[in-house]
């Protein structure tokens, strides 16, 4: 056993945390950590800064231009990060799409889309849920139909994150339509073909990350299918294992505990000795839950049955909710005011640190809901591990 | 005891429950919450029903009902989520006059019952904390205002507030505070309007050194009047909202298909519902505990209408998270009904007092010995 | 709508307070108020109390030696009873069996029984639930065979509470093994008679109420059936639909917590902000099921399918737990101290009256399971109510 | 990291899990409850098998190993809820012992881990609603101790006391507690020994004048480090009880039918169960962060402490429970083992400071900008 980080991590942190104080301007991270959705031009900005220093792709293998870190240098990065207010990058195609590519990918398909995704030349979105599929993505019903150099694509996508600035869409399509899980392929959809509808969905916290994707006889060219036909929800799978560890979203929580802490003693709410306990119960959730991230991390390889991506994703999801909670009771009577995305002036009277605070607690009532279900997850726990 | 409803009552609840069928069907008050949050029309409708007075004496202008018809109706508004500020106006303000005892304010009351007039209450501040008598506003001997009140809802739409200022005492005493009334646009009076997550409007309000109408020079009494009031009827608002919500979610769970099977056939769904009927009539048993008792002695009532916020805040927060969670992704779009569910209930725990603020007045009677 | 109580009834219930404090032995009250299981003697001495001043059958008929009261008395009866420390009395015989008689039974049954009883001279043992039926009742196994004028009775009851104590035994038998809840008849049993063996179970909170009785070739004389044959399961839903207003037990839990409120000013833990939030919070729950059971009581005779009864079953069961825990923890270090039943002198230290707290802690887990566990309550309020 | 067992770590657990198996089944353990609660052999045993001294290094009489070596012990321990002792013998008093640098510490430590002898330490106070600084108890210039104590557990089987006192301060300062090395049957000694509801002993202990040896002059401190290791352990035992009461009700449940279906089947049960699960690792990340930061500044040391007591509190309290609650009816009979599963897990939130107490010290630094 050995139950510490090792120390020699901290220097790590401090080189990322010098940087970070160094080349993220000001107002991108005050507007990050008023937490509104990030917009299309901080991203940008943000990804070419990171593309400069080489530290676009964190988890990114070194031949494929990554910094070469270890897990626990990714992990330090990130929350690093979080708490330094730096805006959302694109998440689905630096953690999701781009592994799938360089695991299963030809060297072609590695060659026309990593180094542009990494010098934030171009933008993905994913296309995982279906409009009658929600938690059960097995019942997956857009169709790829292989014609001739091509595949002809029909079908919806929906809940897919930030697609209305994407280049390219990462989908799982089904190509044999009689086989349930074993006739998924994993394809790259050109966003702005012929045949592409993107309709956004506007969230009750009144911001627009979400979109409902129509695809209708939108064509691809047969080698935008990554890896075999029929095999896509094997590499879906696959990462979203490799991801299970980091369910329980500690870097965001961290740093939103942080500003509830923040904002309460803005507020004096603080001092109310009852807000303060809850409070409390939250910081002991997040730092057990921390540690649990960490055994993950740590017993990855382990391969057990043990089903520590169900439970983090349980209660990490729960206890962002419980903050958000939190922190628009420390507002008060500013708790339940409509700050308008994007808006810089005659902005409605409250502290501004609170001002994003609202649409992302209305927003985050999704978080129990989407990569499974709460409900879904105590099911897989149940069934996987208590054999019940 | 008697729960059922008489004539009188089954006439209101029923003519609110047609109207709002016909008028105030989800997408026509959509469009109203992100338009100017408020229909003339239909106040004039509240007026000519008789609604705006449901609650009141017919000398003081009403139907000759009292509280519970007013929470009746209120119960009807919050099934369809009313935004016009029933409550603010024909509740909150029209009470707290009434708790004056002043010379105008029965026929301010006439005049708000009958449409003529929009009052509402401007006494909230951003230090009170769930504190009623927290007043800091101040008012000088010659009767100028001075200070910030904040979520006054509905002032947007009035054309006279009542301010709370204090001519003595400090931020907290309960005696020592005044009341007066202001018209909307006097000279100092300052107002920065919003909008709510739940589609209604609320003002903040300066005042620098504005000048009102002394309506009671100890007012702390008609405060709790007018707030006992409203956290009723917002208690009833809330039952009529949660039960909505719990029925959409009902409906709608019985229809969405997942891994072959209708929602409702998991049984950890059924549950869950159970529960939100379970937490939905806990509210209304705490409510008509507090109605049957609103005109017992002070002391006594704030205890009760403490419970009773206490369990309306726990229970409106579990209906309508869970309101969402059995929608899946639906429940998180704004062009879908029960999201707005969610924002009503999460805001009807915080407002006139959080569920934690009063939880602490009920805790710090028991240490009292209580 | 009329949301307050006549206070005409104030007036009785000074009467019955009045009463109470004369005819209650001090020693009785304390010993009750302590919380343990109720002593026979306690019992038996308490009945003939009541017996003598008429009030042992609140809830009966004029005709069969009831006091005439309307529900609003039996209510404020019980209420002011458990206040005021009065010991248990034959639940099962007064409130479930005596019904059955007076409603089903022939003249002649009233008349065997129905007397002893009120008088104090007989006590009951109530049999539904079986090893293997759980909350299950149709799948009861328990069989009785007419035989000439007799039925011989075999099977197996579990938590027959104070049968140990009882005089006769009431059940729930089958009569027709084909048939489900039509097979079921409602029998009376001798408790001596032989054939009859009662072993003793007890609970985690070391006393002993709960028993099992073995029915091994029993016989009664057949006029020892209630109502009709096959018809029992009827009668007992009947009964048990009569007394689903009282699921919440107001009573007790008002006890519970005014015991509570005392230990915790006894002990200054009632000075912890966070402990008194907490028992706040279970004050408000009291309230507003409080008045669900009056909502209950006033809507009896209305005929919804409303499930009152399985609302007030859960949540009165949970705030009984809940109000043991606190009970407990206002204990301080004196929380976890066995203080052995029926002992008078030689107690561990600590408070006297919180002697039975953690007896009746460790009991009370029961109440949320039986009667119908509070799952499977959950389930008839889905299934009935809701139609899911 | 690395949460893997090491060679030595995976003996000890192995040869406790087995010893067990074979002395320490349900029945026996039952016997030992209602009888005197303690067995000499089983203590024997655990000095022989070098379990006395898991914690400690060679030179202090252990196997060589630490706080991570007790805690895996303490884990199988929990399982079998054992009653012997162990922890407040030879992890809170040893490392009390440890903590006070006294010239005759190591010896006496020595002779705790070869079983030769039992100290325990007598610091708890009624009035001290765990704040661990709580010393009311008083020592004269002369060393004569006057005070009670209370929940000394595991006295009835001691020969020595460590007894923290108050030379100078107000009850509740860290500093002017002194620790005294007292003979359990010394003059002034006063013991009242009762059982506990998981089938422990512990004594309530006046002392009136009684004299001892001065170990440490500040002892907080020690007093401090003692506690520290007790939490751990005491988390380390909850994690071993809560494991073995999920099985437990995992395997009944895979064989209790009811309507027809074995109750394994219902989804709410299931879940449940997931939930179960959920805190107990919940709880066990909890203790392996705290047991790696045992060594860290004790400000630090303490939050870690609290965060762990909370979450230990509130699994423990859930997991028994509802460990309980799946059994249905047999679970609440003393003659089924789950039942001892729940009192034991019930105890363990209320010891050593409950999980609210620890909630409280959590907050106290949040709010002062923690």
């Amino acid at each position: 056993m050995k139950l510490q980080i090792d120390p020699k991590y901290d220097a790590f942190r401090e080189e990322v945390r010098a940087w970070l104080k160094e080349a993220l301007p000001a107002d991108m991270a005050a507007r990050t950590l008023q937490c509104y959705h990030t917009t299309i031009e901080d991203r940008r900005a943000w990804s070419k800064i990171l593309a400069a220093k080489g530290w676009a792709g964190p988890a990114w293998p070194k031949q494929y231009g990554g910094p070469g870190w270890d897990e626990w240098q990714v992990m330090i990065f990130e929350e690093e990060c979080y708490l330094a207010g730096t805006p959302m990058v694109d998440e689905a195609g630096f953690k999701l799409c781009a592994p799938v590519i360089w695991t299963f990918g030809t060297d072609e398909q590695k060659q026309r889309w990593l180094p542009p995704l990494l010098a934030g030349d171009q933008y993905w979105g994913q296309g995982f849920s279906e409009p009658n599929a929600g938690s059960d993505l097995a019942s997956l019903s857009t169709r790829a139909v292989r014609d001739g150099d091509e595949y002809v694509i029909n079908g919806t996508k929906i809940w897919t994150t930030d697609v209305h600035y994407a280049d390219l869409i990462f989908c799982l399509v089904k190509t044999d339509p009689e086989a349930k899980q074993r006739g998924i392929s994993f394809v790259i959809v050109d966003a702005k073909a012929p045949g592409v509808t993107i309709r956004p969905i506007i969230d009750i916290g009144e911001g627009h990350s979400l979109n409902e994707v129509f695809l209708d006889n939108v064509r691809i060219p047969a080698d935008w299918l990554i890896g075999e036909e029929n095999k896509g929800w094997g590499y879906g799978k696959l990462l979203l294992d490799n991801e299970r560890a980091y369910s329980a979203e500690i870097p965001r929580n961290k740093r939103t505990l942080a500003r509830l802490k923040k904002l309460a003693h803005e507020t004096g709410m603080i001092e109310d000795e009852g807000f303060a306990l809850r409070v409390a119960e939250a910081e002991a959730d997040l730092s057990a839950l921390e540690f649990m991230t960490l055994r993950a991390m740590a017993e990855k390889a382990g391969g057990t049955n043990f089903p520590v991506g169900s439970i983090l994703k349980i209660r990490g999801s729960e206890l962002l909710q419980k903050l958000g909670g939190l922190q628009v009771e420390a507002l008060g009577p500013y708790g339940a005011v409509v700050y308008p995305h994007g808006a810089t002036n005659d902005m409605p009277p409250g502290p501004a640190i609170g001002h994003g605070v609202l649409a992302d607690f209305m927003y985050r009532r999704a978080v129990t809901i989407y990569g499974g279900s709460n409900e879904i997850q105590r099911t897989i726990i149940a069934k996987s591990y208590l054999e019940l | 005891m008697d729960f059922a409803l008489d004539e009188m009552q089954t006439m209101i609840k029923d003519s609110v429950a047609r109207w709002a069928e016909k008028e105030y069907d989800f997408e026509t008050r959509r469009k109203l919450a992100v338009g100017n949050g408020f229909s003339e029309e239909h106040w004039r409708t509240f007026a000519e029903m008789g609604w705006l007075g449901a609650g009141l004496s017919e000398e003081d202008g009403g139907l000759g009902g009292g509280a519970e018809e007013s929470a009746i109706l209120a119960e009807e508004f919050g099934k369809v989520l009313l935004l016009e500020p029933y409550l603010p106006v024909a509740v909150l303000a029209t009470q707290c006059l009434l708790g004056t005892g002043h010379a105008g304010a029965r026929e301010l009351v006439q005049a708000i019952a009958a449409g003529e007039t929009r009052v509402v209450l401007a006494h909230e501040e951003v230090k009170a904390m769930g504190v009623l008598s927290h007043v800091s506003t101040s008012a000088g001997s010659d009767g100028s205002i001075n200070g910030v009140k904040t979520l006054v809802i509905g002032a947007p739409f009035a054309s006279k507030l009542i301010v709370s200022a204090r001519t003595s005492g400090e931020a907290r005493d309960q005696s020592g505070i005044a009341l007066y009334l202001v018209a909307i646009d006097a000279p100092g009076v300052e107002r920065k309007d919003y909008r709510l997550a739940d589609g209604t409007r609320a003002s903040e309000i300066s005042f620098r050194g504005a000048k009102g109408e002394l309506i009671a020079a100890d007012g702390f009494a008609a405060l709790d009047r007018g707030y006992a009031h409203a956290l009723v009827n917002l208690a009833a608002e809330g039952v009529g909202a949660m039960e909505r919500a719990m029925w959409i979610t009902r409906d709608y769970i019985k229809t969405r298909k997942q891994f072959g099977r209708t929602l409702n056939e998991f049984q950890v769904l059924q549950h869950r519902m159970a529960d939100m009927l379970t937490e939905l009539e806990m509210t209304r048993s705490a409510l008509y505990r507090a109605l049957g008792q609103l005109d017992t002695d002070p002391a006594k009532r704030r205890l009760n209408l403490a419970a009773l916020k206490v369990q309306l805040g726990k229970s409106a927060r579990f209906v309508g998270a869970q309101a969402i969670q059995l929608h899946g992704g639906i429940g998180v779009t704004e062009e879908y009904s029960i999201g707005h569910y969610f924002k009503r209930l999460t805001f009807i725990d915080s407002v006139y007092g959080s569920g934690a603020q009063h939880l602490k007045i009920l805790a710090k009677a028991i240490q009292a010995g209580n």
